[in-house]
Formats: C-alpha cells, structure tokens, sequence
C-alpha cells in the first residue's frame, strides 16, 4: 500500500483510535460499575470512522455527530477530561454536567454537539456550511450519522438542501449494521446508502469503515471538493460496534458470536497497526508508548472525573437564555 | 381477578387483550419487536423498555417493527387508522414528536373535523415521557401539554398499573386518536390489576385520597408524589384531597370543581414546564369556575422554565419533589 | 397506437378530464368574482394525470392528495355538487364547509383528503397500504404529490417505509416545473424524481403527464404490482399547470408566454381528443354530447353552490370529536 | 421622522435596516425571493404574501429560496446561527411547524443549556399566524403557546407596524432563538412608525389604553379587537385597561399585575385554543400572584377547542369578536 501520510500524521491518527478505544472501555466498565448515570452509546469498534474522517478537518471546520458521538468528539479534538467528567455528569464536565454522553458539544473545536435526535444533524450541518460559504472561508461542515438515521426525513432534506445551496458539506453514514435492534440490511431500503446519492446529485460512494485509509481517503476527496465549491457529497463507512446499541443491552438480536468474531476479525485499530508496523518505519515501541499515554490520560480523566463535584443549585437556571 | 403487577406489565396486558379480542388492532413502532432482519433473535427487545415483549411470539406480523421515520411510521398509523385498523402506534420517547408531530395535529386530530365528519380516526400514540432517568434534555420532556392544547386529540396519563391498564383498553377501543403518555419512573410501579380486561372511562377524575383542608391536583407520576406529601402533612394535621384527572383531554372539571368547592384551597402538581401548561390550565379553570370557593391563592407546583438537565444532582432539584409539595400545601393551608 | 381500452372506458376518461376542466375553469371565474373564499390551486392542464391514474384504482382503493386536489377528488368519484359547495363553505359541501378547497375528502369513495400540508399524504398512504395488506383485500394506496413535496421529508421517509414494508402503494409524483413560484428544475437536486426511486429500491419511471395513455400504462404496471404484492412504485409525470400556484398568483416568475405556448402545445385533452378521433371509432359528436353534459353538470352544482347555505352556530362545534 | 406605513412594510423595513447595518444577518425561507430558477422574474414573490418583496435586489444571496424541507430549512437556519450567522428564517404558516419542530425545541432552544453555555444561536424564526383569512384547519392556528411553552425560546406578537419594526430589530439583534409571530390578518394595517432604526426591548408590555374598572390583556391580532370592545364599553361607562404584552415569552408579569391591581378584574383575550394556552397562562399567574386583588372570576375570551373551521360564516363565529369580549368585560364589571 502506499500511505501519502506522514509518520507523525500516522501516530497521531494511532493516538486518536487508541483514545477513542480507551476512553469507550473504560466508559463500559465503569457503567457496569454503576457509576455512570443515563444512556449511553459506546463507539468501540468504530474508531477508523471519526479518526479517518477529522484528520481532514481543521479547527474551524464543523461536525455534528449523533447519539454514538465520543468518537467523533475525541477525533475533533475535544479535551478527554471534560468528557468523561461530562458523561459522570459533574461540574467539570464539558457541558458542566448538564448535558451528558448524549449532548457533549464544543462550539470552540468545531463540534456542534452529539444529538440525541436521530437525524437531528444533518440539518445543521447544512447551517455551518452555509456559514462557511457566506463568509467564503473555505470552512467545510460534515455530519456524521447512522444506518438508522438515513432513513429520517431530516436526512434527507439535507442531502436534497446542500446540493441545492451547493453548501461545502459532506455526509458521513456510519452503516454498523443496527439502529438500536434493527438491521440495516431490513430497514435501509437499498443494497448501499450512497446509493441514495444519485437521488439528489452529489457523488456516493461506500468504503470499508474499519480500513482507515480508505476512510480517509474518500474524505479527503470529498472534503477538498467541498473546499473548492464543487458541493456536498455522501460517504458511507460499513463498519461494526463492539458493544451494544446502549450501556445494558444484553444484544441477543446478534447471532451469538457476532461480536467476538468482530473484534478478532475486524478491529480496525489491529488492522491500522499492522499496516504501519509492516508499510511505514513505525515500530511496535512507538505504537506500545502511546499506548502508555493513552492509558495514563484516560486513568487520569477517570480519576479526576469521579472526584470531581456535582453541579449544585446555583447551576439549576443558568444557561437557559444568554439574556431574558 | 386482580393480582399485583407493573404498570409496564398491565401494558403488556392491554396490548395483548386487546389484540386477541380484535384483529384490526395492530401494534408497531421502533423495535417494538426488534431484532427485526437481524442475525440473532426475533422479538429480541419487544420495545426499548420491554413493555411489548412477547407480542410477537403471539400475533407475528400483527406487530411490526419500523425504520426511524417517525413521519412515515406515525403518518401510516394515521392512514391505517382511517382506513379500517386499529393501531397501535409506539412514538417511543415523547420528546422526538418534533419530527412527525404534523401527522398528529394537522393530520389525525383534524381529519373528522375538517371532512365534515367524513373520516374516523381510531390510532392509540403510546409514548414515554418524564423525567427521573437522567436521559438528559431530549430524552426526559412531559410535553402532553401540546397534545392537549390540540383539539381532536385525547390525551391519557395513567399513573398506577390498574389505570394503565383499564385507560389503554379504552384508549384503543375508542374512536378518536389518542395520546396515551407512559411514565418511565412508574414502569416498575407494582399494584393490584384484574387478570380480566376492563376499561376506565376518559373524563373521570379519581379521588386517589380524601381530604378536607387542600386539593392537590396532579398528574402522572405526580400523583405518586403528591402521595408522599400527603401523607407527611397529614401528620401535620393537614389533610389533603388528590384529585387525579387521569386524562388531560377530555378533562374532568367537575370533580376539580367539587374538591376545591370542599377545601378552598388548591395546589397544582405537574411535572412540565410551566407555562402554557396543565398546571395554568387547571389554575384558570378554578380562578374562572371556581373563583367563589377559594380562600387562597393557587399554587403550583412544576418544574422550572428550563431543560432537563443530565445530572443527577440538578435533575433532582429538577423535578417536583414532596418536600417542595408540602411547602405549597403549607402556605396554602396557612393563608 | 394501439390502444387497450375499451370505447366506454375511453369516453368516461374523456369525462372525467373534461369534468376537472370545465370544474377548475369554473372556479377560476368564480373566484375572480370573488364569491369563493381562502386559497384555491387549480389542477387545470393536469388532467391526464389524475384520470390516467385513477382509471386503474377501485372504489375501494385509496388515494391522498395534496392542495390542488380537485382533479384527484373528481377523478377519484368525489360528487361534483358536493365540491363545489365545500368550495364555497356551503353547508351541503363534501365537508359540510368545513374544510374548503385544501381539504375535500370523502372516504366512502377512497378519497382520503386534499391536504394543507405539502407531503402530508405520502405517509397516510403507508397507512392505506398497510389496511389493504393486513385485511389482504387485494386493495391499493396511492399518493398524489408535486415535485415540491418531493423534497419534503416525509415523502421520502413514506417511500423507505413503503418498500421496508412491502405495501401497495403507487406514489405518483406530478412535476409541473413549480412548487409556488420555484423551479423544480432548481429546487430538486436530480434530473428526474423518478431516479429517487433507486436509492429506495423500487422501480422508477417518469412519463409525459400530458399524455393520457402513457399515464395510464405505467400506472397500470405499477397498480398491478402492487396488488400482487409486489410492493410499491414512483411514478414521475411530468406535466404543467395553467394557472397560477394559487387564484391570485400573478405568476410574473414564468415567462411571458409559458402558459400560453402550454395551452396551445400541450393541452391534454387536446391531445386525448385527437387520438380518440383519430385511433378510436369515437366522433366529435360522442365527444360533443359529453362537453355539454358536463358543461351541464359545471352550471347546476355552481348555481347550487352559491344558493345553499352557510353553516350555522350549531355547526361550529360538531365532530371535533366522535364523543367526548 | 414616523410615516405612516403597513405592518407588513414595517417588517420589510427592519430586514432591510438589519441586512444593511450586519452582513451576517441573511434572510431564507420559502419563495421569500421567489421565481429561484423559473424562466421570469426573479423576486417575483418576496414571500408568499410579499413581505420580504425588494430585498432580493439590495442583498442578493444574502436571501436565499429553499426547496419545501421545512427541517432542513430551519435546521439550516440554527446550525448557521450558532456558527458565526444570524439568520432569519420564514416558517412560511406556523401551521407548518410540525415538519421541523424538532430543529426548534430540540435543538436551537436546548443548545445553550444543554452544552453548558458553549453555544449561542441567535436565529429568527418568522411565521405568519392566525385565522381570519378563510384558510381552513390547516394555515390558521395560532400556535404561539407552543412555542411559549419551551425554555430556550423567546417569543414575539407584535399588535401593530411600530412594535413589528420595533420588536423585529431586537428580535435579529437577540443571542437567543426568537419566534416573531406575524399575524397574517394585520399585514395591511397601517401606523406610525419612525424611519429609524430602533428596538423595543422584550418582556416589556405596552399599555394600550388606559382604563380604571376592567383589565383586558390582549395578544397580537386580539388587541385590535379589544380596543374596538373599549371603544364601545367607554360609552356604556365602563373603562377598559388594554395591556398587550407584546411577547409572551418572557413575559412583563409586573405590569399585568399592576393594572390588575388597579382594576380587580380581568379579561383575557387570546385567539388560540383555550386549552394550555396564554389566556390559561395569564389567569393563572393573576389566581396566584395577583389573587388578592381580585374582585370577580377571571374570565377568557379565546377561540373555542376545535380546528378552525373554512365557511367564513362559521370562522367569524370562531374568532374571538369584540362583542364576546364586551360580554366577558360587562360580566366582570357586574360582578
Ligand atoms: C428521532 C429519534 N427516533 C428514535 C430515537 C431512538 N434511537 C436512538 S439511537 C437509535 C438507533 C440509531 O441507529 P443508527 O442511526 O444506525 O446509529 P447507531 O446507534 O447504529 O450508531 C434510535 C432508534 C431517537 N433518539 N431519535
Ligand atoms: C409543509 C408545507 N410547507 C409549505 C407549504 C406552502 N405551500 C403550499 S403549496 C406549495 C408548493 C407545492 O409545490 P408542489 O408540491 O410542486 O405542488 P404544486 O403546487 O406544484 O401542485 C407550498 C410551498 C405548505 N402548504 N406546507
Ligand atoms: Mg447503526
Ligand atoms: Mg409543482
């Protein structure tokens, strides 16, 4: 394979993955613990997506991700330690606590919120877009979305809206085969979703989601057309999630050893590893003291989370209005 | 015969009843079956709480799972409903009628009005609300609010197992459409619930406790709260009348009426937003109808003017809770 | 050409196109009198269209219809008496004036409702289909809709729904350059609605909706497929209205002589008589006797129409519930 | 220098100052250019009823037509608000809102709180409102309740050209998501109003008339028709106070409680459905804050609980009529 990335773009997309991997583990068994209230939608498994995507993004560039989002803050450069104190809730947390898994959001890194409506970001997406082409910034939005979710009305309205607009927007369907217990192959009424690209004039195409070159490579395609005005475009990632649809779904909807397969076969972070360790002059120490550091960071947002305070009465009303 | 069960059970319970009795009755909604097209098993959630499981070993594709499209899924509950079926349809959270709420309001609720009577409508909507969860800001709204705002739409609030039991039944033999709110803090509610099938009329307040000094009027998962207030205070020695209304719309005034006539005193407990709410709904029933009897202001009892917030400790402060019941109840009582 | 339909048949379509003409020519004068209230669409020039596709329906299927829905409601045997009063707010309306132009329905007939709301029908035909299917009555749903509401997403939500869940539905999508003053050519993002129907797996077809018999042959195919559960179709037809969006419209965004050059060139009926003349035994005089029966059945339900009643106090709060 | 001008110029004027003064304030919605790729003329439209005519010519893509996708419309609108623009967007009928009421309560009026102040999302959603056009079930509701119910939202009625221009300007120049409610039967009413730019800051009632015996708060279109019940009830004697709150969220509760308390009687009048409404939100913040001044029920004057009917016999029956409002004002004064 020939990887037009360097070494330290190739690390650094290893770190993200490896993050993202860390992070959504830990976050399962301290759910299993009892520690982490609410729902909550692990993206393990899924790394390639979120990382292979960002890395073609810059700072000022948009997302808005959905439910299943940790990834996708964490490759757009949310800080790890606001997020998990965010999913235990507390003050410290990137939204102080009120938020939670479901709604963490940073304006400031481009990320314009995980959504706890399915489909809810499509249409916003088309907003920062707008956005970038009315202050010609050469700003690009880009919406992550599920399997399920392009099956919601608001999705398509958007794919129909950006073509129309010719908004810099590009469309990134994460087809892990399931919304909550229903497969896609049922509920998707065509063979691949970019298929539905045709529908409303953009170009479609469907990768391999757990191969993350192929994942960003079709990105960058789709992202440097957006740049240069030439319109939105559809990617779909087929790919899996480890765990379940949320935190406590005992997933007897998988045959039963679906998962296992999954990890043992398809773990796109294995797959990226080996790449590197047999195509680049990456070796397993630079990979292991990543390793490291990705266990100390999240050890220490763990840690810091679980001490950190509640919010308390005074936090109740705020933030509802800027002024009323 | 009764027998004691949850409130997700007697659910249960009604769906299937109610299917046996009718075949026009048919269920759907997201996973209302789940599993559907998948790998593993059939019927594998029977809902994303497990209110519908089993219906789907007992009456197959009578009960059907739904892409997320909830303006197509709640838009065919409609068509179906007005073409010879019974549905019915599960909006899971109350909180996503944002994205298919016109086929509810413009669609189902007007359709006999508009066409001169022409068309009947017959569609059961269940859906969960409520906050307690720490589901967060979209996932934790009452909301049944704007449902009841809406004319031509019903709207059934249970919050005990018999009554959610006895309501659904009426819910889906009646022939309007209905918004039928589940709250997901009363699924685990235990109580006493005949085996047999039985209905509760809509428009019938229940008188969950005598009392002589205040009316506490609440709603859903209130009623249990005001529970709670009611008992603290009665060793107070105030004694509070709970006046459940059961349904929003149609609304039992006469009952509201009658309690504050006896008290003079009335106390709102509603878990929504405050404005444009049942809680001012019921307010200005009585300033209006009820203006002679009353002693004291009315007071009410909600959550703030502002989202559901995720963390436990706000969403506590968050939703009414019997201290802040009792403290309404007080002033009233010692105004 | 060869034509498959029987003299009768021919003549009752010929009816029924003459009927929605002379109905919405009609109303046009009336309302430029001023005597009908609220906003009226008309359907003239589409004639084809409703009666091409109607002709293959039963009583006892369904349709639903969006805000230009006379010709729907006509082809679809809604009374023309009773049409007219509802479009007057009359008391012996279809509606009992209650609904008025946007919102005729008569459900003994299979007419489920014009409708206020663009894309409101789609989904309520999902409902028809899923009766039709559950009581397995051979019956079918359908849904009129304009190449506005095609952008809507509850259309295309309506059209996953429909193949996911096998129904027979026929959605027929009627293009006629304009939702209001907007090109479709700009506001769709493909050449043709039909090529949505790919990204939904179920078949396509766009046809010339000034041209009866191609209407009613891709109806034909696709009514037929869907009885034998062969699930739902998208029919395009491509067609053009000779009156403004709305009574009222002074449609200065069409070209001067768009609807002229329309009415002269690509009049429907027109066409349809010329054909029936010319490959049919039908003569002018068949087709004469029934201009004036219809011209005939025009005058008695307006003059009726303005002499009836309005609704009283007493009606204004019937059937808002069926008992309360 | 006031001129007198229609309210629907009034609003065409506010944009236009906006758009002048900050380039980031663009205008979207549906045919509010009108004939976007058509083969005559652009503009042709400038809004369905031509609010928005001429603003094509001065600012060109800075308004912009949208395909009939209300959600991704006012999506649109919200994720460009909260990303550097202040976007006003046309919700062509409030009736509408139920094809992307999701894009509003979910999301525009929950990101601030939801994200714990990182985001601001300062959109304008205008929307015409109201019956009285003969426009039937479906282009005639009120609505506004709706929106007054959710936190997050802010909502606006103005009564006349002057506060539409007035409160318009505040309402683009707002942080938070703003509601602008046009009444679609007041376009063509004429009034002063200024040349200049000016704002009226929100949450601040405006005291319409000045009366001794009997309050009338009135919304939007209902002001107008108070103000024609006074007229005739100052010859009967009777002097009405007309408070219009201008928005009812936030809403100026002191100056409602004053006038109450100067009078001891209170009407409301409020076009919408009576149930979980204004009319029901005003008279219960009068029964519990204002509740010693009383001296009679508090009565509402509102459209009653059904659909809005087409026959214009029938929909002038509906509409609250400065004779209901006369009734309700000599019955309190009677008291
Ligand atoms: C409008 C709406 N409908 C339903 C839900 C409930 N729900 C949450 S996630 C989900 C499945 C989403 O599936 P997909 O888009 O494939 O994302 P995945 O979970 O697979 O990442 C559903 C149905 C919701 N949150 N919002
Ligand atoms: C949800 C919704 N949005 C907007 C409108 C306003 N509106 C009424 S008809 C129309 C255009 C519809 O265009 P099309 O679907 O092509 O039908 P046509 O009028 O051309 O027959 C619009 C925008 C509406 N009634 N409902
Ligand atoms: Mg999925
Ligand atoms: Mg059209």
């Amino acid at each position: 394979m020939s990887i037009d990335l360097s070494v330290e773009d190739l690390l650094d997309a290893y770190r993200t993955m490896k993050t993202i991997r860390e992070f959504e583990e830990r976050v399962h068994v301290e759910f299993a613990k009892g520690g982490i209230p609410g729902f909550v939608h692990l993206y393990a498994g899924e790394e390639a997506s979120a990382t292979g995507v960002c890395m073609n993004l810059r700072e000022t560039d948009y997302i808005a991700s959905n439910h299943r989002g940790h990834g996708h803050c964490i490759a757009k450069g949310v800080e790890v330690d606001g997020m998990m104190a965010e999913i235990y809730g507390k003050r410290s947390g990137t939204c102080h606590g009120k938020g939670g898994s479901m709604h963490i959001a940073d304006l400031d890194v481009g990320m314009m919120g995980a959504n706890g409506i399915v489909g809810g970001g499509p249409p916003l997406v088309c907003g920062a877009g707008l956005t970038a082409k009315m202050k010609g910034n050469g700003g690009v939005a880009l919406a992550f979305f599920g399997d399920g979710a392009s099956n919601q009305g608001t999705t398509f309205e958007s794919l129909n809206l950006a073509t129309v607009w010719k908004l810099p927007v590009v469309f990134v369907a994460e087809n892990n085969g399931y919304a909550e217990a229903t497969a896609a192959s049922w509920s998707v009424s065509c063979e691949d979703i970019s298929t539905r690209a045709q529908g409303f004039g953009m170009p479609g195409v469907t990768v391999d989601g757990h191969d993350f070159f192929a994942v960003h490579k079709a990105t960058k395609e789709a992202v440097e057309r957006a740049r240069n005005g030439g319109g939105p475009t559809l990617i779909e990632c087929k790919l899996d999630r480890f765990f379940g649809h949320f935190e406590g779904d005992n997933q007897n909807y998988r045959a039963k050893d679906e998962v296992k397969d999954i990890r043992e076969n398809k773990d796109c972070i294995k797959r990226f590893s080996k790449t590197l360790l047999s195509d680049t002059a990456i070796t397993t120490d630079d990979l292991a003291a990543i390793d490291k550091e990705v266990q100390a960071l999240i050890d220490n947002a763990t840690a810091k989370a679980i001490a950190d305070q509640e919010p308390g009465a005074a936090d109740l009303l705020t933030d509802v209005y800027i002024k009323y | 015969m009764a027998r004691r069960i949850t409130y997700q059970l007697a659910i249960n319970e009604a769906l299937d009843q109610e299917m046996a009795r009718d075949e026009t009755v048919i269920v759907m909604g997201e996973d209302v079956v789940g599993g559907t097209g998948a790998s593993g098993e059939m019927d594998a959630w029977g809902g994303v709480l497990g209110v519908t499981k089993g219906l789907y070993a007992k009456y197959g594709d009578r009960i059907m799972d739904s892409p997320i499209s909830e303006s197509a899924l709640v838009g065919a509950a409609v068509g179906a409903a007005a073409t010879g079926m019974r549905p019915v349809c599960e909006l899971m959270f109350i909180d996503f009628l944002g994205v298919c709420f016109d086929q509810i309001y413009n669609q189902a609720a007007k359709f006999r009005y508009m066409f001169g009577g022409k068309a009947e409508t017959p569609v059961v909507i269940r859906t969960m609300y409520g906050a307690g969860f720490r589901a967060a800001a979209q996932h934790s709204q009452c909301l049944y609010n704007i449902f009841t705002h809406v004319p031509g739409l019903k709207v059934v609030m249970p919050s005990s197992p018999y009554d959610a039991k006895g309501l659904l039944i009426q819910a889906i033999r009646d022939n309007d459409p209905v918004i039928f709110c589940e709250h997901k803090a009363l699924y685990a509610m235990e109580g006493d619930v005949p085996e047999e099938s039985y209905t509760i009329p809509f428009g019938e307040a229940n008188i969950v406790r005598e009392g002589s000094d205040v009316t506490i009027v609440a709603l859903g998962r209130m009623v249990i709260q005001a529970g709670k207030a009611a008992a603290a205070l009665a060793k107070e020695g105030i004694s509070c009348e709970i006046v459940d209304p059961r349904t929003t719309s149609p609304f039992d005034e006469d009952t509201v009426l009658e309690s504050v006539e006896n008290t003079g005193r009335l106390v709102i407990v509603d878990e929504s937003n405050p404005r444009c709410s049942m809680a001012t709904d019921i307010s200005s029933l009585v300033a209006q109808k009820g203006f002679s009897s009353l002693k004291a202001p009315i007071q009410m009892v909600t959550a703030p003017h502002s989202p559901v917030p995720f963390s436990g400790a706000l969403e506590d402060l968050y939703i009414p809770s019997p201290a802040k019941i009792e403290a309404a109840v007080r002033l009233v009582a010692n105004y």
